[in-house]
C-alpha cells in the first residue's frame, strides 16, 4: 500500500501495462511535451502530468505526440487497436469530444458489430471532464451521458486512487473500447494504492457508506459530496445507502435494485444538466424495475440547464452541492402519500 | 509491364469479378432483391486492382461508402460479400453491414465506411501497426472525401509521424450530384496533397497498368521510411452515385462514351491482346468462370438463411 | 388545405420564408446539386428533395451548396446567423452530426450564453434521421436525446404534414438555435396542410387519441405506430392517451402531468437506443413530479442497446412495433401492487 | 509608411494597451486574484493591431482562446473585460464567459474561443455576410490550429464560395508544448494554405507596419471578390502558454533574448522615433495614459459586482 495523488496513479498504472504488453501505445498532444522545441522532448510529460517520463522509457513509436487533431488521433487509435496494438488515447478535455465524435460513436463503437463480430478495437480513450476550474463553457463539462448512450462502448469513472488503479489496469486489457473519464479536480486528491497487480471488473458498485432510509447514486467528483452529505444526514439520523457506480456501462442494476428494495427511497446525484442525463437513466431503470418498493418520488440533484459559467459565484451555484443533497434527501425522507 | 502471366490473369480476374459483381447488383436492385443504399464501384475497377494486386493480408486498406471494389480486390469472399449484400445471416457481416461496412480484418480490409472522410484517420492508425510490421496502410478516398477535415487531418498526421500510409484519391469527377471543379477549390487534390509535405502522384484510373507502376514506386517509397504519399487515379463512375440516382449532372451521352472510350476492362483487354501477352481466349475463359461464380454468389445468397430476432443484441461487445 | 408530401411541405416552407425575409440563406450538400458538372446546378434540388427548385429562384448567394465538410457548413451557418443572417442548414443524415458537433454543441448552443446574453443566432439545422431505409448502422440513427441534452438548442420532432409547416416556420423565425429533426420515413407521407401563414409554438403536444386508461408520450416514427396500437387496445376496452410531443426541448411537461395525473399509468415510446434517453428524460420527469398519480411502473418499449442493424429481419426487430406497444400497455394495465 | 501622426498614436496605444492589460493579468493571477485558464497575448501586438487597425465594426473577426489582444484591437470596452475576467456580473459577458470567450458582436468581435480550429468555419460564415455588406472577415488562428481539420475545411469552402475571408495565422512557434515545426508537416503554412487556392503571403509578426501594409493589400484583394486569403505572421509569445506554465520547453535564455530583440513595442518606438514621425515623449505620455487606464481597470473590477445563483440559468434563450 502507497499514498499517491490520483495523477501519479494513472502515469503508474500505464506504466506498468506497457511494460508488460509490448502492444500498449499512447497518443496524444502534449503527452511527452515539447517536441520539436528547443527545451526537446518531455518538457511536460502532459498537461495533467499522467505520462511524464513515459516517452523517456518506451520511446517515439509508443509515446506518439500529436498534432491538434483530436479526429485522427481516435481515427489512429482505432487503426492501430483493429491492426493488434492496444491504444491509450488521451483527449486533452472530454468537452473536445465534439470535434472527435463520429471517430467514437460511429466508427470505434460500432466496428465489432458491423463487422459480424469478427474484429476487436481495444481502446482506452481517457477524458478529462467536469468543473471546479472555472474553466467556463468550454472546458468544464461532464459528458458520460452522451457516451453511456452508445452501444458498443464501456463507460468508467472512476473516484478513489485504488478504484484509479484497478479500473485503468481492467480497462487497457478490455478487448472492447473503453471511455475511461477522470475528473479533473480529483487529479491532486491522495488515496492508498494496492502495490502489485489490481484489477478491478466493470459492473461492480462500490458501496460508500451504509444506510437503510435512502439510496444515493453517484458518480467521479459527486461521490465525495455525497460521502459529506451522507455524514450530515447521519447525525440527523438519516442513514444513506450511498454507491459509487464506478461504471455506467455496464451497469450494476443488481446492487441499485438491492438497496432500493431497501430504502424504498432513491435519490441521485450528477454534476451534469438534467435532460437526458444519466441521472434519468437511473430514475427510469428504478421506476420501471423496482417501482413496487418506491415510498417517495425519485429526487435527482443535477446540475441545471445551462451550460458551466465561469465565474466563481455562477461556477458553484451550478454544481450540485453537499447542500442541495442533504435537502434533497431531507425532501425525500419526508414525503407522505397524500 | 513486365508482368507474368499468372498475374496478368489474376489481375483481369479481380477487375473481371468487380464488374460483374456491380452490373449483376445493378439488376438485382433494380427487382427490388436488395434493400439499403448500395453504390456501385462499376467504372473504377483498375483502381482497386491495381493498388491491391501489390498487397498482402498484412498490408492494410480503408475504404468508402463505394467498397465491393476495394473489398473484392483485397480478397474478400465474394460469395459472403454477396450473402452481405442480400442480409444473410451467413453474410460475411453476418447481415449487420449490408453494402456500406463490409470488412474482414484477417484479409487486412479494415472496412467499406458509411462516414465520408472517416477512413483516412483510421488508415493512420494500421499505419502505426504497419511501421511495426515493415507493411504499408492505404486509405482509399475520393473526390468529395478530400475535402472533409478528418482526411486532412490524417495527412498532416501522417507527415509528422512519418508513417507508411498511401493516399489513394479515386477521382470519378463527381460526389453525388456535384461536380470535382466545383467542390475541389485546389488548383488539383494532387497539388493540394504535395504541400502537406508528402510525395504527390498522379495516375490513370482507369489503365491498370498505370496505376499498378505508379503504386509499386509509392509502395517502395514509404517502406524506406520516407513517410506518406498520395495519389490521384483519374477514373470514371459507370453507375449513379446510388443506385436509383437519376444522374441528371451527367452531360449528353457522357455514359455512353464513358462505357465506349473509357472502361477500364476494354483497355486492359486491348492492352495484354496486342501485345499478345494474352489471347482473346484466355480473357473469355475468365469472363465465363467469373460470370459463373457470381452467378452462383447470387442464387447461394438467395437461398441462405436470414437472421432472426435474436441476432440483434449479439457483437456488440465483446463482453459485457 | 391541400395535401401535400412532407417533402414538399418543407420545400415550400422554406420558399415561403425565404421569399419574406432576405436574410434566410441555406447552406448544404447537394441541395442544389450540379454544381461544377456537365449537367449544371439543380440536377437535383437536395438528396431527399426538399429544396428543389430554390437555387434557381434565390440565386448561388442563398442557396449555398457546399462541399463535404459539414463542421464548414454547421461553422458557417453559425457565423452567418450571428451576423444578421438566418441559416438554415442541411446536414443530409443526422448520423453525421459526429463530425460537427462541437459547431453545434460547444458553438451554437452556447455563442448567447458565453457572450452574456448579448447575441443571438437564428439557426435552424435541420437532420433527417431514424430507422427504416436498411440504411445499416452508420445511416439510421435517432439523435434527439442528444441534442435535447444540450443547453442552449431548441429541438424539433414534427410527425405530420401540417406540424411540419407550423413548427418549421416557427423555427425559421426563432432568434434561437433550433434543432430540426426530420424523420426520413415520413418523407413521402401526405397530410392535408393549412393554406398561408401557419405558425405552432414550440412546446405544445399534440393529442392524438385521448383515453384514461394509460398515457403514451412518443415523438416522429413512433407517434404512428402508437396510433396503430391505440386503435387495437381500443378494441380491447383500453382507452390510451396519446401525445405526440412535437418538441423535446422546450417540452410540454404540464400536457404530461396532466395526463399522468388522470391516467395514473405511463408508457413511453421511443425509436433509440435505452441508456441515457428521451425515453428515460420523460419517465425521470414523471417519476419525481407525479409519482403520488402513479399506479404502475413506467413502461418503455425502444430500440436495444446496439447499433441499427442492416438486414430486413434486424431492423425490423430493431425498431419498436404497434405489436410491442400493445404489449407493454397491456403490461401497464394488469400490474397490481405486489 | 504613410500613416497619420493620429494613426500611429492609435496603433501604438492599442498595442500598449494590449501589452499592460497582459502584464498586470500575468501579476494579477499570481496573486490569486483571478480564476480560471488565461492564455496571455503579450509579444503579438503588432499582428492584432496591424489587421484590426483597417477594419471597422461591420467587418468581423474571430479569435482565439489567447483572445485579449484580439478583443482590445477591435475595440472592446477595456474595463468590461477586465470586470470579465474578474468574473463580475458588469464584465462584457455578465461572467459567464471569463478569458476565453470574451466577444462583443456589435464591435464585429465574434468571440475568443475555448475550441482550437472553432473559429475559422465561423468566420466563413461571417464572410458570407460580409461579402453581402462589401467587408471582410478575420479568422485569427495559431500555428497548432493550422492543422485542426476545421481550419482545413474552412480554407476549401472560402475558396470554393470565394467568399471575403483572411486567414491570419499567428505563428508564435509553440502550440502549447510543441514546437510548430514538429506539428506542420508541411514545408510551412503558408505553402499549405496557398495549395488550398489561395493567396497566401507572409509577414514579420513583430512589426506593426509590416503586418499593417500586408493586410491593407490582403483586404483590397478579398473586397475585389478575389476570393480568400491568409497570411503567416512570425511574432513572438511573451509568457507561457497559459499561466502557470512552467516554460521547460523555450530554449536557454530564449525568453530574455526574445524581450530584447524581438519586442513589438521596441521596435515601433525606434521605427516612428528614428523615422521622426513621432517624439519619446509623445510615447511615453501614451504610455502613462495607458497604465492608468489599466490601473482604473483593475481598481473597478475588483470592486465591481459579482453575480448571484439566479443568474446561472438567465440567456441560455431568448425565449423557452
Ligand atoms: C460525413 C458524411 N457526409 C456526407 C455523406 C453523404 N455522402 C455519401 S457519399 C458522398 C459523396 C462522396 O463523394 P466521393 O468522395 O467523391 O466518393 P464517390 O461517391 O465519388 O465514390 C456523400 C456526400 C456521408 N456519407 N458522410
Ligand atoms: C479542440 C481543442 N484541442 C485542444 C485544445 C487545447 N489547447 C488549447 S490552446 C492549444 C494550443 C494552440 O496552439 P496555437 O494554435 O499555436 O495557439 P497559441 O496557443 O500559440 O496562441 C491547445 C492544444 C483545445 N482548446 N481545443
Ligand atoms: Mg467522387
Ligand atoms: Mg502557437
Amino acid at each position: 500500500m502507497a499514498r499517491q495523488m490520483i495523477r501519479d496513479v494513472i502515469r503508474d498504472t500505464i506504466d506498468a501495462e506497457m511494460a508488460r504488453d509490448e502492444n500498449v501505445i499512447m497518443l496524444g498532444e502534449d503527452i511527452v511535451g515539447g517536441m520539436g522545441s528547443p527545451g526537446g522532448p518531455e518538457a511536460i510529460g502532459g498537461i495533467w502530468g499522467t505520462s511524464g517520463g513515459l516517452w523517456a522509457k518506451y520511446g517515439s513509436d509508443r509515446v506518439i505526440d500529436t498534432p491538434i487533431s483530436e479526429s485522427a488521433i481516435i481515427g489512429a487509435a482505432a487503426g492501430a487497436s483493429l491492426t493488434g496494438k492496444r491504444a491509450i488515447a488521451e483527449i486533452m478535455f472530454a468537452d473536445f469530444i465534439g470535434v472527435c465524435m463520429d471517430q467514437i460513436w460511429n466508427q470505434v463503437a460500432k466496428f465489432r458489430y458491423m463487422f459480424g463480430g469478427k474484429s476487436k478495437c481495444p481502446i482506452v480513450i481517457r477524458m478529462p471532464y467536469g468543473a471546479g476550474y472555472n474553466a467556463a463553457p468550454q472546458h468544464s463539462q461532464s459528458i458520460h451521458a452522451m457516451v453511456t448512450a452508445m452501444p458498443g462502448l464501456k463507460v468508467v469513472m472512476p473516484t478513489t486512487a485504488a478504484d484509479v488503479k484497478g479500473l485503468l489496469t481492467t480497462a487497457i486489457r478490455d478487448d472492447d473500447p473503453v471511455i475511461f473519464l477522470e475528473h479533473k479536480a480529483l487529479y491532486g486528491l491522495k488515496g492508498e494504492v494496492p502495490d502489485g497487480e489490481y484489477l478491478i471488473p466493470f459492473g461492480h458498485a462500490r458501496q460508500v457508506t451504509q444506510g437503510d432510509d435512502v439510496t444515493i447514486l453517484a458518480t467521479g467528483m459527486m461521490v465525495g459530496f455525497a460521502e459529506k452529505a451522507a455524514a450530515q444526514l447521519a447525525q440527523d439520523g438519516i442513514g444513506c445507502d450511498l454507491l459509487d457506480l464506478r461504471t455506467t456501462s455496464p451497469l450494476d442494476e443488481e446492487a441499485i435494485m438491492d438497496s432500493v428494495e431497501r430504502t424504498g427511497r432513491l435519490l441521485i446525484v450528477d454534476e451534469a444538466p438534467p435532460r437526458c442525463s444519466f441521472a434519468t437513466d437511473l430514475s427510469a431503470l428504478v421506476a420501471n424495475k423496482a417501482f413496487a418498493s418506491l415510498k417517495a418520488p425519485i429526487e435527482m440533484v443535477t446540475g441545471p440547464h445551462s451550460p458551466v459559467p465561469f465565474a466563481r459565484e455562477l461556477e458553484s451555484a451550478y454544481v450540485p452541492s453537499p447542500d442541495k443533497i442533504v435537502a434533497a434527501a431531507v425532501k425525500a425522507m419526508s414525503y407522505r402519500r397524500g | 509491364m513486365q508482368h507474368s502471366r499468372e498475374a496478368l490473369i489474376q489481375a483481369y480476374r479481380q477487375m473481371k469479378t468487380i464488374r460483374v459483381f456491380e452490373e449483376r447488383l445493378h439488376d438485382e436492385i433494380a427487382l427490388g432483391e436488395i434493400a439499403g443504399f448500395t453504390h456501385l464501384y462499376a467504372g473504377q475497377e483498375a483502381c482497386a486492382v491495381g493498388v491491391c494486386e501489390h498487397l498482402g493480408p498484412k498490408d492494410y486498406i480503408i475504404s468508402t461508402h463505394r467498397g465491393h471494389g476495394h473489398c473484392i480486390a483485397k480478397g474478400c469472399d465474394v460469395v459472403g460479400m454477396m450473402k452481405e449484400i442480400y442480409g444473410s445471416s451467413d453474410g460475411l457481416c453476418k447481415g449487420k453491414s449490408g453494402s456500406m461496412h463490409i470488412a474482414d480484418i484477417n484479409k487486412g480490409m479494415l472496412g467499406a465506411n458509411g462516414i465520408v472522410g472517416a477512413g483516412a484517420p483510421i488508415a493512420v492508425g494500421a499505419g502505426i501497426t504497419a511501421k511495426s510490421n515493415g507493411t504499408v496502410s492505404i486509405a482509399f478516398s475520393g473526390d468529395g472525401a478530400c475535402n472533409q477535415g478528418t482526411t486532412f487531418e490524417a495527412m498532416n498526421m501522417a507527415v509528422v509521424l512519418k508513417l507508411p500510409v498511401i493516399f489513394v484519391f479515386e477521382n470519378n469527377h463527381y460526389s453525388e450530384h456535384t461536380g470535382e471543379s466545383y467542390a475541389v477549390g485546389a488548383e488539383s487534390m494532387t497539388v493540394r496533397s504535395a504541400a502537406f509535405g508528402m510525395k504527390a502522384i498522379k495516375a490513370n484510373g482507369i489503365d491498370f497498368f498505370s496505376v499498378y507502376d505508379a503504386m509499386r514506386e509509392l509502395i517502395e517509397y514509404c517502406k524506406a521510411g520516407n513517410g506518406p504519399a498520395s495519389i490521384e487515379l483519374d477514373t470514371e463512375r459507370f453507375y449513379g452515385h446510388f443506385e436509383g440516382d437519376p444522374q441528371r449532372y451527367r452531360g449528353k451521352g457522357e455514359l455512353d462514351r464513358l462505357r465506349e472510350e473509357r472502361d477500364c476492362l476494354k483497355v486492359f483487354r486491348t492492352k495484354v491482346t496486342e501485345a499478345k501477352l494474352l489471347e482473346g481466349a484466355d480473357i473469355d475463359a475468365i469472363d465465363a468462370e467469373v460470370e459463373a461464380l457470381i452467378e452462383r454468389a447470387v442464387v447461394e445468397s438467395k437461398a441462405a438463411p436470414r437472421p432472426t430476432a435474436d441476432h440483434v443484441l449479439e457483437d456488440v461487445y465483446i463482453s459485457y
